[in-house]
């Protein structure tokens, strides 16, 4: 855990058990939710500890956000469960490459709620989550860019 | 079943809730978003509604020979709305900085052809040049 | 979506208009289309949410247009749960800006999302009531929604699209008049819901094809990540008015409708105990509406966002909606996520489906509050015989197709 | 109005046209009004305009929604297994002109890319007395032949 000042955030909104297993804490505007950044390796321990604390039916993936960051060569999955104790959101932040996106899948640590999530992802941004047999294209993209294989919300797409 | 049956009873001997539409006006607010149009003697041809209509709706256009323009539209663009292209989400009327839009509660604007325009309503807001005969 | 390798003689197809940012399907059409239903006979052996269908790209399209447009466009994702997609959108911006609308904003735009959240449940009881073969009871409720929708068509001026959301308020306001009449217009409807709830609950046929039909654990609801009215129904007080507080929800007094049974009564129930909460809720702000100005000046408003990201949930009657919005500065977002509850609820809840009949599956899927209108026809496909029919769904759940 | 549609039977049909509903793409708003229009409320069976069991009965053809490319092939086929004499009423601004999602990569535009439109209602969503008031000077062209 690097910076402290995130470990503090983290005991602050309870979440303390998180601190080994990030590499970033923060808060996004609205409502303050907490942003914590990930390596991929740890997800499957954050959804451990998660589970150890709240329960199996304690939370669950509300929102898979897929982000094309061109300018700094990268794909950025974000990942926001909602806590029923904590009434808050905790948002999983996961950083893969541009060229070949592959992130954990979180139906694979046992969350069904991530499949529509994760399916729309794949369809419209590339990116592959190991562990999601349900993954498909056409998801919702229309069939001429499955043919082409053009994502259509990637940046260098002229749509 | 009683339940419903008692409702259906009490319709029985009542006069039918329908409204005769084309004899008997419904009741339409007065404010309600309906049909608007520029009114160009307050208008001043700065095209903000054109660049801030979400469905690029209204285009700017010339005003034609023969009308006497306000000076201040000196470059004689009016806005022209296209009916069926727009939304009817009074942004150009809230947007307009001379607040030149003329809101109506006008629903029926069905058409049989494809250009249904604002262009007749906003040139009927300017006076004909006096010579040229009657506005 | 629990599919794969079944023994199955039949397959029904059902349409799906998903108001998701992404486009309807229609039985017309021969594509895969939203649900399929495997059935042995009469029962239901598997079923998968199959969305090979089109898309109408809004969120490409919001990242072309500037925020204010935004507001518009992400106000037609869906018809009938407008205000709340406006709503949630423009608290995404203001997070953005920074910027906190008006205490009388704030009031009325709880107003216009109550008055929305009544309209939609009534009609999707009454679309429930159609489908059990009630045509009569769905044409009283269509007419006593007209009440709610001369209401809806007071304050925001149109019935359907409220376009009544703005970044920093709200686009227009209410004077006495108008708040007389919205107050007569609910004291109106209100016998007319409690009406409409005791037929429900003391209607035998209604009672024998909702109870215990479409029956779910709750921790597969919340496993599968189900939302709104369906996590309520079984007993979980998750309510994004409730935990997000956004606007007045802090102020306006109002309880999360819970229920244990997590079946399609219970689900309906939900959805007509909330619409009288609403009543109340738009009662008590049409009463204690704060003074002071409530509509910003739309010429002074800022054009470019600075940079930043925001996330804003909101309760939709279908569910909890979110919105997320990354700005790298400028004039247009840089990325606008619009994720609708119907994604979930429909995509992950069709293992619901499995063990019941077909003539249940119609009542399952409409318990789930799709954006279908009963219009609709479904594809009934005999492997055995290998005909193909289109069969309209009231006769799927009447029994009148095998 | 080009009426290659056998215009000897428009007689048949001018007292009780019936109605076909087909969503190409729309939000829905224009859908729940074409469903609250054939409500008792505003009760269109007074000029006889009822719902087709199936499109094989259809009259006139109600396309609500900007035609998104999927719909454009089911739609073109849909009009094609209309009898003749058969209309097309384009409700809604999306199926009038694409509406606001006019420019989105989904959609091509209005009904009128696929069909050939006889009657435009504008309006987002229009009101049932405006579907109302199309659908009856409608019938008035077809009655004043």
């Amino acid at each position: 855990m690097g910076a402290s000042e995130g470990g503090e955030l983290l005991d602050k909104v309870g979440l303390g058990m998180l601190k080994g297993l990030v590499t970033k804490a923060y808060l996004m505007k609205a409502n303050d939710r907490v942003v914590v950044e990930v390596p991929n390796e740890n997800l499957g321990k954050v959804i451990e500890e998660l589970r150890r604390s709240f329960g199996k039916d304690g939370f669950y993936v509300s929102t898979v956000v897929g982000t094309d960051l061109i300018d700094q060569k990268l794909m950025r999955v974000d990942y926001f469960i909602y806590i029923a104790k904590l009434k808050r959101f905790l948002v999983l932040r996961l950083f893969t490459d541009r060229e070949n996106p592959k992130v954990t899948s979180l139906y694979s640590l046992g969350l069904e709620s991530a499949i529509p999530g994760e399916c729309e992802a794949h369809d419209l941004l590339g990116i592959k989550f190991e562990g999601n047999p349900f993954l498909k294209r056409p998801f919702f993209a229309p069939e001429e860019f499955v043919k082409q294989g053009i994502y259509p919300l990637r940046k260098d797409v002229k749509v | 079943m009683s339940a419903i049956l008692s409702e259906v009873l009490k319709w029985l001997f009542r006069k039918p809730v329908t409204i005769e539409y084309p004899k008997e006006e419904t009741e339409v607010e007065k404010d309600a978003r309906g049909m608007q149009y520029a009114d160009l003697s307050k208008c001043v041809g700065c095209s903000l509604c054109a660049i801030e209509c979400p469905p690029k709706a209204i285009t700017m256009s010339k005003i034609p020979e023969g009308y006497e323009v306000p000076k201040r539209n000196a470059r004689r663009l009016y806005p022209v709305i296209d009916y069926l292209k727009c939304i009817y989400c009074y942004r150009c009327v809230a947007v307009c900085p001379t607040k030149a839009y003329v809101t109506t509660s006008e629903y029926r604007l069905a058409t049989f052809k494809k250009p249904r325009t604002s262009s007749e309503l906003s040139l009927s807001t300017l006076k004909k040049v006096s010579g040229g005969g009657s506005g | 979506m629990a599919s794969g390798e079944v023994k199955a003689d039949k397959v029904v197809a059902f349409p799906m208009v998903l108001e998701v940012p992404i486009g309807p399907q229609h039985p017309a059409l021969h594509e895969p289309l939203m649900i399929k239903v495997y059935l042995d006979g009469e029962d239901v052996v598997g079923a998968e949410a199959n969305t090979g269908y089109n898309h109408r790209g809004i969120e490409k399209l919001c990242e072309k247009n500037t925020f204010y447009k935004d507001i518009f466009i992400c106000g037609r994702v869906c018809g009938i749960c407008n205000a709340v997609h406006a709503n949630c959108c423009v608290r995404a911006f203001e997070a953005l800006l920074g910027k906190e609308p008006p205490p009388r904003a704030k009031y009325l735009r709880v107003l216009a999302m109550e008055l929305e959240r009544i309209h939609s449940h009534i009609l999707i009881n009454a679309v429930m009531a159609e489908i059990l073969g009630y045509e009569t009871l769905f044409m009283y409720m269509m007419r006593d929604r007209e009440l709610v929708m001369k209401a809806k068509e007071i304050l925001t001026g149109c019935r359907v699209l409220a376009d009544y959301m703005m970044v920093g308020g709200v686009r227009r306001d209410i004077d006495e008049v108008k708040r007389d009449r919205i107050r007569k217009l609910l004291d109106k409807l209100e016998p007319r819901v409690k009406y409409y709830m005791k037929v429900f609950e003391e209607d035998t046929t209604i009672r024998k094809r909702l109870i215990d039909v479409g029956k779910l654990k709750p921790s597969d609801v919340i496993g599968h990540g189900l939302l709104g009215p369906v996590l309520r129904a079984a007993g979980f007080p998750i309510d994004s008015r409730d935990y997000d507080g956004y606007d007045a929800y802090r102020e306006v007094p109002f309880r999360v409708v819970t229920r244990k049974e997590s079946d399609s009564m219970a689900r309906m129930m939900v959805r007509w105990e909330e619409t009288l909460v609403s009543i109340e809720m738009c009662r008590y702000v049409l009463d204690h509406l704060p003074q002071g100005e409530a509509v910003p000046d739309e010429r002074r408003l800022p054009r470019r966002f600075p940079e930043g990201e925001a996330f804003a949930t909101v309760e939709a009657p279908r569910g909890e909606l979110t919105y997320y919005v990354l700005s790298k500065g400028g004039v247009m977002p840089y990325r606008l996520k619009i994720r609708t509850p119907s994604l979930n609820n429909i995509i992950n809840g069709v293992f619901g489906f499995i063990g019941y009949s077909l003539a249940d599956v119609p009542v399952i899927l409409v318990s789930y509050d799709p954006c279908i209108s009963c219009m609709e026809r479904a594809l009934v496909i005999d492997l055995k015989r290998g005909t193909r029919k289109y069969v309209p769904i009231k006769y799927l759940a009447q029994g009148v197709v095998k | 109005m080009k009426q290659d549609k056998g215009n000897g039977r428009v007689k048949i049909i001018r007292y009780s046209p019936w109605l076909v509903h087909f969503n190409t793409g729309a939000c829905n708003g224009c859908d729940i009004e074409v469903l609250t229009a054939l409500t008792p409320y505003y009760d269109p069976e007074r000029f006889g305009i009822k719902l087709a069991p199936s499109i094989r009965h259809g009259d006139i053809l109600v396309v609500t929604g900007g035609v998104t490319r999927k719909a454009a092939s089911r739609l073109k086929r849909l009009y094609e297994q209309m009898p003749r004499p058969k209309f097309v009423v384009a409700v809604g601004a999306c199926a009038c002109s694409g509406g606001v999602f006019a420019d989105g990569y989904g959609i091509i535009g209005g009904a009128d890319k696929v069909v050939p439109v006889d009657a435009y209602v504008p309006g987002c969503p229009p009101r049932p007395e405006a579907i109302l008031y199309a659908l009856v000077k409608l019938l008035e062209k077809l009655r004043g032949g």
